[in-house]
C-alpha cells in the first residue's frame, strides 16, 4: 500500500509538471484579448449586417505591413449621410470636429522582433478572417489566433506544399521538397 | 501472514559463515542474512542466484539509443530541416555523442529504478532490522522457524555452536 | 523601391511649432511598426532585469494604442516608406538627395541617382546629417540676450535695434559659402533694402589662393568645374579629392568611372603630406611637406615644359629646378605620362599658396587641359569664401563701422585663428544676430539667436556647379519652433514672405524662362523638379581669356621662398605641421553627430578624437610611439596631442585633423580631440594650412579609439592584387564535400570592387542608419566592441613613406558553408533558401560561439543595452534621437549577436513591391544601403542565380576572389582584386 | 566496495596486500563506525569555521557579482568582438575537468578492482558533483540572455512549433553530456552512501536527524539479497559510468576542435584533454585529501600509501598533458599551415606568453619530481605540487581559448583581453563555492564509505 502511495505522488508530480508546462506554453499569447474601446464600435454591424468590406476602411491593408485603423474621417463617409445616431457616434463626430484623434487600444499585438506585412498576405488572396477570425460576427473585436510562430509556421507550410504532419513528411520524399512560395526562412519575418 | 523466526546475531563475519553453512547443512531454510557490509562468499553460502538486473541495463540502454537516435533525425530531417552552415539534414556522425549520453543515462537510471523496486526500497521506508546494529557490527541470520519445535532447537542449537552471540525467536511478517 | 513622391507639401503646410503634428504622423496605426515603441524597450529593459521579467512581459502584455489621424492622409500610408528628392546641407557641395520619409520622419538620407553630378552617391557626412534633425543639442526656439523669446518678439526687438533701414550704418551678413541662387537673389534685395549691406563669405577650410590665381591667370575669380572623368593622368598636389577636399562625391564618381576604363584607366599620381583617402588610392603617391609642394610643382612645370620644348622660366634652368625637389625622377616620369595625354590630363592643387596654384594653372594650361578637364567658363559655386574678409571685417567691429552683423552657417569663434579677436569685437557691434541652431562657440555670444531650420526642415536650392540646379524641399514639419533664416531676414527687412513662396518665385522669375517650356507651364516644371530634384538648366559661359598669369614670378617667389624654408627647417625644429581634412570630421561643423565622431577615420582607424600622425622614421627618432601625448609648438601656440605613428607620413612633416576640440557643439561633440583651426592663420590675404612645429614628448600616455589595432596582413592574401596585362590564370575551385542545398528563388550575393572603392566610408554610416546601429562611444571602442556592421579594413603593404594603403570593406561574408551555423545551439543563425546567413536575434541566447568561429570576425555583440541607456549616452538614449531609428529593422536587446543580413528589409521591401505590381523581381531591384550610399560604385549586390545578373557577371570574372576561400567557407560576398599597375619607368 | 575481495580466488588481493595497508592497524567493525561518524556528530573544530568563514565570503562575493552580471549585462567582463570567451569558459572546462577524477576513482578503480580506493571515493564523488556545479554554473551565466537558457533544451509543448534545437553544436553535446554525467554521478554517488546512511540513521539520537536520514537510506536494513544485487548494480553503473567520464571531456573539447580556428581545430583534444582533466581532477583530490585528513585526524583511513598512488597518477596524466603539448606544435610545424604556425608562434612569442610559460612549468614540470618516492610520500610538496598542477590546468585552458580567439585569420580583427574585477571576482566566488559545499559535506555525510572500509578492513 505504501508502494501505492508512492506512485500515486510521482503520477501527481507528473501531471502538475504536465499543467505547468502547457501554461508556460501559453505565456504572451493572448488569444481571446478584447479590450474594451474608446469607441464602441461594433463590427458586426459594419462588416456583417452591412457587408462592408473589410478593406474599404483598413485600405492600407492592400500596400502597407499595417492594416491601419481608419481616420475617423473615413468613417464620417458614410455618417454624414446616416442620420441615425447614437451616444457612439456622437463621440466620433466630436472626434472629428475637434481633430483629436480617436485613440484606439490594440488588440492584435504581434510578439517582439516579428515583421508581419498586410500587403503581402492580402495581395497573396489570404482572407482576412482566415488570422483574425470570423469580425463580421463580432460586436467587440477580439484576438481570436494565438498569433505564436508554430501557428504562422502551419500555414506557411501548408500554403508551401510542404507537409506539415509528420506522417504525411516521413512519407514524402524530404529530400525534393518544392520550395516554399509562402517564406519559410527565419528572415521571412525575423529582421 | 506472521512467521515465526529464529534471528541469530555473530559479531564475526567468519563464524556466521561457518553457522550458514551448518544450517544449510542440516537443512533449515535460511530466510536472509543481514551484515554492515557484503561479507563474500555468503551468497555461495546461502545459494543467491546471481540477479539479472543487467539485462535491465541493455534494454532501458538500447531504449536510450533509439530514443535519441529517432529524435534527432526527426528534428533534423523531417520536422524542419533547415540548411545549417550547408551540412547535410542527416548529420548522422554528429549525432552520435547526444546518442552516446542518452543511452547511458536511460541506462543507468533504468537499472538503479529497478533496484529500488526489486529490493523494495523506497524514501522514508520503515526499516525491519534483525538485530540491532547489523548496520554497525553485527551479523544476523534468520531462519523460519516451523511449527514442529524439535527442528527450531536444531537451528537454535547450531547457531549457538557456531558462536552466536545471542539467539532468539521472534514473530514478525514478511 | 518605393513609391517617390513629388513633394511632401503635408508636413511642409504642417503647423509649425513643436513636434505635435510630427507625434500624429509619426505615430500611425501600431505604435509597434514605429520601431522605437515603447512597449518593445520596455519589456527588453524588463528582461534585462530578471527571469520574472519574462513572465510579466508575456503574461500581462503591456496595453498598446493605436492612433490614427484625424483626417486620412492621402499621401502617407502608415508602414509606407515614401521617397522626396531634395539637397543636402551637410557641406557647400550640395549633393542632390532622396531621403526616405517613414510615418512622416525621415530616416535615411540616399544619393539621387538623378544627379548628374553625384549619380547617386554620398558621403559619410552627407549620410550621418538626417541624424543631426534629430540633435538634443538643436535649439528648440528663439533667444534674445539668452531668453526665450517668440517669433514676433524678436522681431520687434531686431526692427528696433536695426532703427530702421534709411541710414547709412552697415549691416554685414557673416557666412559660409552660399550655393543657392535663390538665396544670393534675397541678399540682392537685401542691399536694396540697407543701403550698407555687406556680405561676407568665408569657409574654414578655404580655396580662395586657387580662385585668386585664375583670377590672374584667366581673369576669372572662379574655382573650375574639374572633370576627372575625363582625364587619363591625374595628378593631385595636397588635394583631397576623394574623401574631403571641393566636392569628393562628384570627383569619386568621375574618377571612379575612368578607374574601371580597363585600358582606358586613368594614372594617379599623389603628392600629400599625410596619408588621405585618395593617396591611399593614387597609383603613385610621392610624400611631398607642404613646404616643398610648391617647388615640386615648379619641377614639374620645368621637366613638362622640357618635353614639350616650351619656354623655360626665365634665368632658370630645368636640371636646376628638378633638384628643388627630392622626387627628381618621379617628377620626370610623371611629366613624361603628362605629356604623353595632353588634353586627357589633369592638375590639381589644393595648395594654399596662389604662387603653387599659380604654377598649376600654368600646367594645366600647357598640357591643354582648359577646357577640357578643367573647366572654367561652367565653374563650380563652391568655396568661394575670401581669407582676407574675415580680418578686414574684424577691424571694421572694433572700429564700430559695423552697426548689425549677422552670422549664418559660421563658427569663426571656433574655427578661425582670430576667434578670440572676433569674439570681443562682438562686443562692438550694436546688433549681433545668429542664425545657428545651437548655442554654439558663436552664437553664445550675440544678442540674437534666431535658430534656422535643419535642410530637412527647409525649402530652397542650389547651384553647386554652374547649371546644374537642385531643389530642396521640407521633409518634416519643423520639429522645434525654427524659422528659415531667408525668412527672418526677409521679415527684419519688412518683405515678409515664407521660404516656399520665395524659392518659388525665384524659379519662375529667373530660372524658368532660361528652360524649354514644359508643356504643363511652371507648375508642371516645377513639381517635375521637385520630384526629380535636379535640373540642368545652361547659363551663358563665364567670360575668361588664355592663361595669362606671372608665371615665371610665381616660380621665382616659390623657388625664394623655398630656400628661406630650407634654411629655415635646419633651425626651426624642423618639423612641419599639416592640417588636414577627415572624412568623418570635415571642418568641424557635424562634431556633435555620434555616427560621424565614431566613424573610424578610415587611414587611421581612430574613433573620437583626433592625433597627430607622425612618420615610423621620426617617431623613432623621436622615441615617440602610438599613444604617446605629445606637445607640439608653433607660433601661434602650444598644443598637445596623442602621437599616432603613420606610415606612408612624410618624415618632416606631422599631420592633424582639423574639426575637433569643439566646446560647443553638444553633449556628443564637446571637449574631443583638440583643436587646431588656430593655428591655420591668415597670412598675407590667404590661410595657411601647414606651420613650421616643435615637436616634444610629454612622458604621458592617451588611450586612444582605434577600430583596428594591426595593420600588417602577415603575409596572408587578405586583399588580393591583379597585375594589370598581366594573364591570370583560371584557379579552380575547391571541391565540396556536401552536396549543393536546395535554393530557392534567389540566391543573393554582393561583389565589392577594391580597385573602385576608395575608403571613403559612406556605406559604414549608411549601414548604420539603415540598420538602427547604436553608437557605444570611445570606451566601448577601445575595448573593441564598436558594432558597425560594416567595416573598412586597413591594411599597409611596404613601410616608411612609401607604404601602400589597402582598403577592404568588411562585413559578413554569407557564407554557404558558414562556420558559425555550425556551431549555434539553439539554431539562432542559419541559411536562408536564398543564401543570407541569417541572425534571428529573438532566437539568439547569445553564447557568442559563432562570433569565435567567424574567420572574418564581422560579428557583433550586444555586450550591454545600448538602447535609451544612460550609460551610453547617445542617439539612442534621447527620445529625440530614436526618431531616427529603421522601423523595419529590430532594435536589438542586450546580450543578442548581430550582424550585417544584407539589408535584408530591403529585400523584403522589394519581394513586397514586386508582388503589389504583380511582376517577377528584376535585376537592381534592391540595393543594400552600402551599394546605395557608394559614390564610386564598388559595392553591387543582386541575385546571382540569374546569370545576366551584374553581380553574376562581376563575381564570374577575372579578378573576383573570396577571402580567405581556402577555408572552404563558399561566402556569397565576393570581391575584385585591386589592380596593381606595372611601374613602367 | 570490496568486490576484490569477494573473489573466491582474491587473486590480486593478497599480491597487493603485503605490499601496501589501506588502513593503519586493525580497528573492529565499531571503532570504523564511530571514527568515520565523529565529523558529524561532534562540534565543528576552529579550523573548519575559519575555511568555511572564507569560503562563505567568496559566495556571498559571488552572488554579488553574478547578481550585477545579470543586471548589466557580460559587458561589465573584459570580453569583446575579438575575445568572445575568456574566464567564463576557462573556468567551465576547469571545473569539469575538476570533476573528473571523482569517477574515474569510483568508477575505474572499481573496474580495476584497485581496493585503495575505498576510503577516498567518497569523497571524490562528492568533489565531482560540486565541480560539476560549479562548471555548470558558467554556460548560463556566460549567456548574453540567460533568462532565455531554457532555448538549448528541446522541449515539448512549445509556441515555435517545428523549430528544436542544432544537434550539430557541440553546446547542444555540452548540455546533454554534462547533465548525464551529473546525474550518473549523483546517484552512484547516493546509491554507494545509503548503506552508510542507514548506519548513521541506526546511530542518531535526535528524532531529526533519525527522520532524515530514515527518509534517505530509503529503510536500508543490510539484506544480504539486497548488498548482492546491490553490488551488481554497482558494478554496471561503474560500467557506464567509466566511459561517460572519457566522453565527457572529449565532447566538452569538441567545443574548441570542431571550430576551425587555429589553436581550436586539432584531432587531438578529446583524448588530450581527457588527460589533462584527470590529471587536474586528481590534483584537486590530493589537496582535498591532503586538508581534510588532517583537520579531521583520519590518516588512519586516508593513508599516505593513498596519497602516493595518486602522485604516480598524477605523474602520468601529467606526462601525457606534456606530449599533447608538443604534438601541438609539432603538427603546426608539420601541417605547414601559415594560419596555425602564426598562432603557435603567437602562443609562445606573443603577448600572453607568460601564460603559456607559467602553464608548461606547472603541468608538465611540476609533476616531474613524482619519479622520486620521496617526493610521491612527502606531504608538504604534493601538496604544492597539487595547487600548482591546478593553476596550471586553470592557465591551460586559458591559452587555448584566448590566445586562439585573440588573432584569428583577419589581422583587422584582432584585439586583447584584459579581465575585469569582475572577472576575477566571479573566478574566486566560485572557488568559494566549491569549497564551502565540500566544507558542508564532511560535516553532514559520512566522507569515507564505512562499509566499503569495513569489507577491505576484514579481509
Amino acid at each position: 500500500m505504501k508502494v501505492r502511495g508512492i506512485v500515486l505522488g510521482f503520477a501527481l508530480l507528473g501531471a502538475g509538471g504536465g499543467l505547468l508546462a502547457r501554461g508556460a506554453t501559453r505565456i504572451g499569447v493572448h488569444q481571446g484579448y478584447a479590450p474594451e474601446q474608446p469607441i464602441d464600435f461594433p463590427h458586426r454591424i459594419h462588416a456583417g449586417d452591412n457587408k462592408i468590406p473589410c478593406l474599404y476602411c483598413h485600405s492600407a491593408a492592400r500596400t502597407s505591413r499595417h492594416a491601419g485603423i481608419p481616420s475617423a474621417s473615413v468613417c464620417m463617409n458614410c455618417h454624414t449621410l446616416i442620420e441615425k445616431q447614437t451616444t457612439e457616434i456622437q463621440r466620433l463626430k466630436e472626434a472629428v470636429q475637434l481633430q483629436r484623434p480617436v485613440v484606439w487600444t490594440k488588440v492584435h499585438n504581434l510578439p517582439d522582433f516579428v515583421y508581419f506585412n498586410h500587403s503581402q498576405h492580402v495581395v497573396s488572396g489570404v482572407a482576412c478572417q482566415r488570422c483574425h477570425g470570423a469580425v463580421e460576427r463580432m460586436d467587440r473585436i477580439e484576438q481570436a489566433s494565438p498569433l505564436t510562430m508554430g501557428w504562422c509556421l502551419g500555414c506557411h507550410r501548408s500554403e508551401a506544399h510542404v507537409p506539415t504532419s509528420t506522417f504525411a513528411r516521413v512519407a514524402a520524399n524530404v529530400r525534393n521538397r518544392p520550395t516554399p512560395f509562402a517564406g519559410e526562412d527565419c528572415t521571412s519575418c525575423h529582421y | 501472514m506472521t512467521d515465526r523466526f529464529v534471528v541469530g546475531s555473530f559479531g564475526e563475519p567468519g563464524t556466521m559463515l561457518a553457522a550458514v553453512d551448518a544450517l544449510r547443512g542440516a537443512g533449515v531454510a535460511i530466510h536472509d542474512v543481514f551484515a554492515p557490509y557484503p561479507v563474500h562468499g555468503l551468497d555461495q553460502a546461502m545459494g543467491i542466484r546471481r540477479s539479472r538486473l543487467p539485462l535491465v541495463t541493455l534494454l532501458a540502454g538500447l531504449g536510450g539509443l533509439c530514443f535519441a537516435l529517432a529524435f534527432q533525425y526527426y528534428t533534423a530531417v523531417f520536422d524542419w530541416p533547415l540548411d545549417v552552415g550547408g551540412k547535410p539534414e542527416n548529420s548522422t556522425l554528429a549525432f552520435v555523442p547526444v546518442c552516446f549520453e542518452l543511452t547511458v543515462l536511460i541506462g543507468g537510471l533504468g537499472t538503479v529504478g529497478a533496484f529500488l523496486l526489486r529490493a523494495r526500497l523506497f524514501p522514508g521506508k520503515r526499516e525491519q532490522l534483525a538485530a540491532l546494529g547489523v548496520t554497525n557490527n553485527v551479523f544476523a541470520i534468520v531462519t523460519y522457524a516451523p511449527r514442529d519445535a524439535n527442528d527450531d532447537e536444531l537451528a537454535r542449537r547450531i547457531m549457538l555452536e557456531n558462536g552466536a552471540d545471542e539467539v532468539e525467536e521472534r514473530e514478525g511478517s514478511t | 523601391m518605393t513609391n517617390r513622391r513629388p513633394s511632401c507639401e503635408e508636413a511642409a503646410h504642417a503647423a509649425p511649432g513643436g513636434g505635435e503634428p510630427l507625434v500624429q504622423i509619426g505615430l500611425p496605426t501600431g505604435t509597434r511598426s514605429t520601431g522605437f515603441d515603447a512597449t518593445r524597450r520596455d519589456v527588453l529593459s524588463l528582461m534585462g532585469f530578471s527571469l520574472g521579467a519574462l513572465g510579466v512581459a508575456g503574461c500581462r502584455a503591456p496595453v498598446q494604442h493605436a492612433v490614427p489621424l484625424p483626417t486620412a492622409s492621402v499621401e502617407m500610408v502608415p508602414g509606407v516608406p515614401n521617397l522626396y528628392a531634395t539637397t543636402c546641407g551637410g557641406c557647400s557641395a550640395a549633393c542632390a538627395l532622396v531621403v526616405k520619409q517613414r510615418d512622416g520622419r525621415p530616416i535615411k538620407i540616399e544619393g539621387n541617382e538623378s544627379s548628374p553630378l553625384t549619380g547617386g552617391g554620398t558621403c559619410a557626412a552627407g549620410q550621418a546629417s538626417v541624424l543631426s534633425l534629430y540633435d538634443d543639442a538643436r535649439l528648440r526656439g528663439p533667444s534674445w540676450l539668452g531668453n526665450p523669446v517668440s517669433w514676433p518678439e524678436m522681431d520687434r526687438h531686431i526692427r528696433t535695434a536695426l532703427g530702421g533701414h534709411s541710414d547709412a550704418r552697415e549691416v554685414v551678413l557673416l557666412s559660409q559659402t552660399i550655393t543657392s541662387p535663390s538665396t544670393r537673389a534675397v541678399l540682392e534685395d537685401l542691399r536694396a533694402v540697407f543701403p550698407k549691406f555687406r556680405h561676407v563669405v568665408y569657409d574654414p577650410m578655404s580655396l580662395a589662393p586657387l580662385r585668386a590665381a585664375n583670377r590672374l591667370c584667366h581673369g576669372v575669380a572662379v574655382i573650375p568645374h574639374y572633370r576627372f572623368d575625363r582625364a587619363r593622368v591625374v595628378v593631385g598636389l595636397e588635394a583631397d579629392f576623394l574623401g574631403t577636399w571641393l566636392a569628393p562625391v562628384e570627383f569619386a564618381r568621375q574618377w571612379a568611372q575612368r578607374r574601371k576604363a580597363g585600358a582606358e584607366r586613368a594614372f594617379h599620381v599623389q603628392c600629400e603630406a599625410g596619408l588621405s583617402v585618395t593617396g591611399s588610392n593614387a597609383d603613385l603617391r610621392l610624400a611631398v611637406a607642404p613646404s616643398d609642394l610648391g617647388r615640386f610643382a615648379v619641377a614639374l612645370l620645368a621637366a613638362v615644359a622640357r618635353r614639350l620644348g616650351d619656354e623655360q622660366p626665365a634665368g632658370l634652368d630645368a636640371s636646376a629646378l628638378a633638384q628643388e625637389t627630392t622626387h627628381a625622377a618621379a617628377v620626370d616620369r610623371i611629366a613624361a605620362e603628362l605629356v604623353r595625354s595632353r588634353g586627357e590630363s589633369l592638375v590639381v592643387s589644393g595648395s594654399d599658396d596662389v604662387a603653387t596654384q599659380i604654377v598649376v594653372a600654368r600646367l594645366n594650361a600647357q598640357l591643354g587641359n582648359i577646357g577640357k578637364t578643367v573647366d572654367l567658363e561652367r565653374p563650380s559655386w563652391q568655396r568661394q569664401g575670401d581669407d582676407a574678409a574675415l580680418p578686414a571685417l574684424i577691424n571694421d567691429m572694433n572700429r564700430g563701422a559695423v552697426h548689425a552683423l549677422m552670422i549664418w552657417g559660421a563658427n569663426p569663434v571656433y574655427d578661425h585663428p582670430d576667434g578670440a579677436a572676433f569674439r570681443a569685437a562682438l562686443a562692438k557691434v550694436a546688433l549681433t544676430i545668429s542664425f545657428a541652431d545651437r548655442r554654439d562657440e558663436t552664437s553664445a555670444h550675440v544678442h540674437a539667436v534666431c535658430p534656422d531650420h535643419h535642410f530637412l526642415e527647409a525649402w530652397g536650392d542650389a547651384e553647386p556647379v554652374a547649371g546644374q540646379f537642385s531643389l530642396r524641399q521640407p521633409l518634416i514639419a519643423p520639429l522645434h519652433d525654427t524659422r528659415a533664416a531667408v525668412e527672418s531676414m526677409l521679415a527684419w527687412a519688412d518683405r515678409p514672405a515664407d521660404h516656399r513662396s520665395v524659392v518659388r518665385d525665384f524659379w519662375r522669375r529667373a530660372l524658368y524662362g532660361r528652360t524649354t517650356p514644359a508643356p504643363g507651364g511652371f507648375e508642371d516644371f516645377w513639381e517635375r523638379t521637385l520630384e526629380r530634384g535636379v535640373v540642368e538648366i545652361p547659363r551663358p559661359p563665364v567670360a575668361t581669356h588664355p592663361f595669362a598669369g606671372d608665371w615665371e614670378g610665381a616660380v621665382r617667389d616659390i623657388i625664394s621662398r623655398g630656400r628661406a624654408n630650407r634654411s629655415g627647417a635646419e633651425h626651426g625644429g624642423g618639423y612641419e605641421l599639416a592640417l588636414l581634412e577627415t572624412v568623418g570630421a570635415r571642418d568641424g561643423r557635424h562634431a556633435n553627430n555620434p555616427w560621424l565622431q565614431e566613424l573610424p577615420d578610415p587611414m587611421t582607424r581612430l574613433t573620437w578624437g583626433n592625433v597627430a600622425c607622425v612618420a615610423p622614421e621620426t617617431a623613432a627618432a623621436l622615441g615617440v610611439a602610438t599613444g604617446d601625448v605629445v606637445s607640439l609648438t608653433t607660433e601661434i601656440g602650444k598644443l598637445e596631442l596623442p602621437a599616432f605613428v603613420q606610415a606612408g607620413q612624410q618624415r618632416r612633416t606631422i599631420s592633424v585633423a582639423v574639426g575637433y576640440g569643439r566646446w560647443a557643439a553638444g553633449k556628443a561633440g564637446d571637449g574631443v580631440g583638440a583643436n587646431v583651426f588656430p593655428l591655420a592663420r591668415v597670412e598675407n590675404g590667404a590661410r595657411r594650412y601647414w606651420a613650421r612645429v616643435a615637436i616634444a614628448k610629454t612622458g604621458r600616455r592617451a588611450r586612444l579609439a582605434p577600430a583596428q589595432t594591426h595593420f600588417s596582413m602577415e603575409g596572408r592574401e587578405i586583399v588580393q592584387f591583379e597585375h594589370v596585362n598581366e594573364h591570370e590564370h583560371e584557379h579552380e575551385k575547391l571541391p565540396d564535400l556536401w552536396r549543393e542545398r536546395l535554393r530557392g528563388a534567389h540566391a543573393w550575393g554582393m561583389s565589392i570592387d577594391l580597385d573602385a572603392c576608395t575608403g571613403c566610408s559612406a556605406c559604414v554610416v549608411a549601414c548604420q542608419a539603415e540598420n538602427n546601429i547604436p553608437v557605444v562611444g570611445a570606451e566601448q571602442v577601445r575595448k573593441s566592441r564598436i558594432m558597425h556592421w560594416m567595416r573598412i579594413d586597413r591594411y599597409f603593404e611596404g613601410d616608411g613613406e612609401d607604404a601602400r594603403s589597402l582598403h577592404q570593406p568588411m562585413m559578413c561574408q554569407h557564407c554557404q558553408h558558414a562556420p558559425c551555423e555550425t556551431v549555434c545551439p539553439v539554431l539562432a543563425t542559419t541559411t536562408s533558401s536564398e543564401g543570407i546567413n541569417q541572425q534571428v536575434y529573438n532566437r539568439c541566447i547569445g553564447t557568442r560561439y559563432c562570433a569565435n568561429n567567424c574567420p572574418y570576425k564581422v560579428r557583433r555583440f550586444n555586450w550591454h543595452n545600448f538602447t535609451a541607456n544612460d550609460d551610453f549616452p547617445y542617439n539612442m538614449q534621447s527620445p529625440l534621437g530614436r526618431l531616427v531609428l529603421n522601423p523595419d529593422v529590430t532594435v536589438r536587446s542586450r546580450g543578442v549577436m548581430e550582424k550585417c543580413n544584407l539589408c535584408v528589409q530591403r529585400i523584403q521591401l522589394g519581394k513586397n513591391q514586386a508582388v503589389l505590381q504583380r511582376r517577377p523581381m528584376a535585376d537592381g531591384d534592391v540595393a543594400t544601403a552600402c551599394q546605395q550610399a557608394c559614390p564610386t560604385g564598388a559595392i553591387v549586390f543582386g541575385d546571382r542565380g540569374d546569370p545576366d545578373s551584374r553581380v553574376s557577371k562581376l563575381l564570374a570574372g577575372q579578378r573576383a576572389y573570396n577571402v580567405l576561400e581556402e577555408l572552404g567557407t563558399r561566402p556569397n560576398v565576393g570581391y575584385l582584386k585591386r589592380i596593381a599597375r606595372k611601374e613602367s619607368t | 566496495m570490496s568486490t576484490g575481495a569477494m573473489e573466491p580466488t582474491a587473486g590480486t588481493g593478497p599480491e597487493i596486500a603485503p605490499a601496501t595497508r589501506w588502513i593503519e592497524g586493525t580497528p573492529s567493525l565499531h571503532r570504523i563506525t564511530t571514527d568515520i561518524s565523529r565529523p558529524m556528530e561532534a562540534k565543528p573544530g576552529r579550523g573548519w569555521w575559519i575555511c568555511f568563514g572564507i569560503a562563505g565570503a567568496a559566495v556571498l562575493n559571488l552572488l554579488g557579482m553574478v547578481t550585477y552580471l545579470f543586471a548589466k549585462g557580460i559587458g561589465i567582463w573584459g570580453l569583446n568582438n575579438a575575445v568572445g570567451w575568456a574566464f567564463d569558459i576557462t573556468n567551465f572546462v576547469f571545473w569539469i575537468g575538476i570533476g573528473h577524477a571523482g569517477t574515474l576513482i569510483s568508477a575505474i578503480l572499481l573496474l580495476f578492482r584497485q581496493k585503495w580506493r575505498t576510503s577516498i571515493n567518497r569523497s571524490a564523488e562528492a568533489m565531482t558533483i560540486f565541480a560539476v556545479m560549479c562548471a555548470g554554473l558558467f554556460p548560463l551565466i556566460h549567456m548574453g540572455r540567460p533568462w532565455d537558457a531554457f532555448f538549448i533544451f528541446p522541449y515539448f509543448p512549445n509556441q515555435r512549433g517545428p523549430l528544436w534545437v542544432n544537434f550539430r553544436s557541440p553546446l547542444v553535446w555540452d548540455v546533454f553530456a554534462i547533465s548525464t554525467y551529473f546525474t550518473i554521478s549523483l546517484v552512484f554517488w547516493y546509491l554507494g552512501m545509503i548503506p552508510d546512511l542507514a548506519t548513521l540513521r541506526d546511530r542518531a539520537v535526535s528524532g531529526i536527524k533519525k527522520f532524515v536520514f530514515r527518509i534517505l537510506s530509503m529503510g536500508w536494513n543490510g539484506s544480504q539479497r539486497t548488498w548482492s544485487r546491490y553490488e551488481i548494480v554497482s558494478l554496471v553503473l561503474a560500467a557506464l559510468a567509466t566511459p561517460l567520464v572519457l566522453s565527457v571531456h572529449s565532447i566538452v573539447s569538441t567545443d574548441f576542435a570542431t571550430s576551425l580556428l587555429p589553436g581550436w581545430h586539432t584531432t587531438i583534444f578529446p583524448p588530450y584533454f581527457v588527460a589533462g582533466a584527470i590529471y587536474s581532477g586528481f590534483g584537486m583530490v590530493l589537496t582535498l585529501l591532503i586538508i581534510t585528513r588532517q583537520t579531521m585526524h583520519l590518516e588512519r583511513y586516508i593513508t599516505t600509501n593513498h596519497l602516493e598512488a595518486m602522485a604516480k597518477v598524477t605523474l602520468l596524466t601529467g606526462s601525457l598533458v606534456g606530449y599533447a603539448y608538443a604534438t601541438e606544435f609539432f603538427n603546426a610545424w608539420y601541417s605547414g599551415n601559415v594560419y596555425e604556425r602564426f598562432h603557435f608562434i603567437n602562443r609562445a612569442t606573443g603577448p600572453y606568453a607568460w601564460c603559456f610559460y607559467l602553464m608548461v612549468l606547472c603541468n608538465v614540470l611540476t609533476p616531474q619530481i613524482f619519479w622520486w618516492k620521496r617526493a610521491r610520500r612527502s606531504i608538504p610538496l604534493l601538496f604544492i605540487a597539487s595547487i600548482l598542477v591546478n593553476v596550471g590546468m586553470w592557465f591551460e585552458r586559458f591559452v587555448i581559448i584566448v590566445v586562439s580567439l585573440h588573432r584569428a585569420f583577419l589581422p583587422s580583427g584582432w584585439g586583447m583581453f584584459y579581465p575585469t574585477v569582475f572577472d576575477v571576482g566571479i573566478l574566486i566566488g566560485v572557488f568559494g563555492l566549491f569549497f564551502s559545499l565540500f566544507l558542508l559535506f564532511i560535516r553532514a555525510l559520512p566522507m569515507i564509505a564505512m562499509w566499503e572500509v569495513k569489507g577491505v578492513a576484514n579481509d
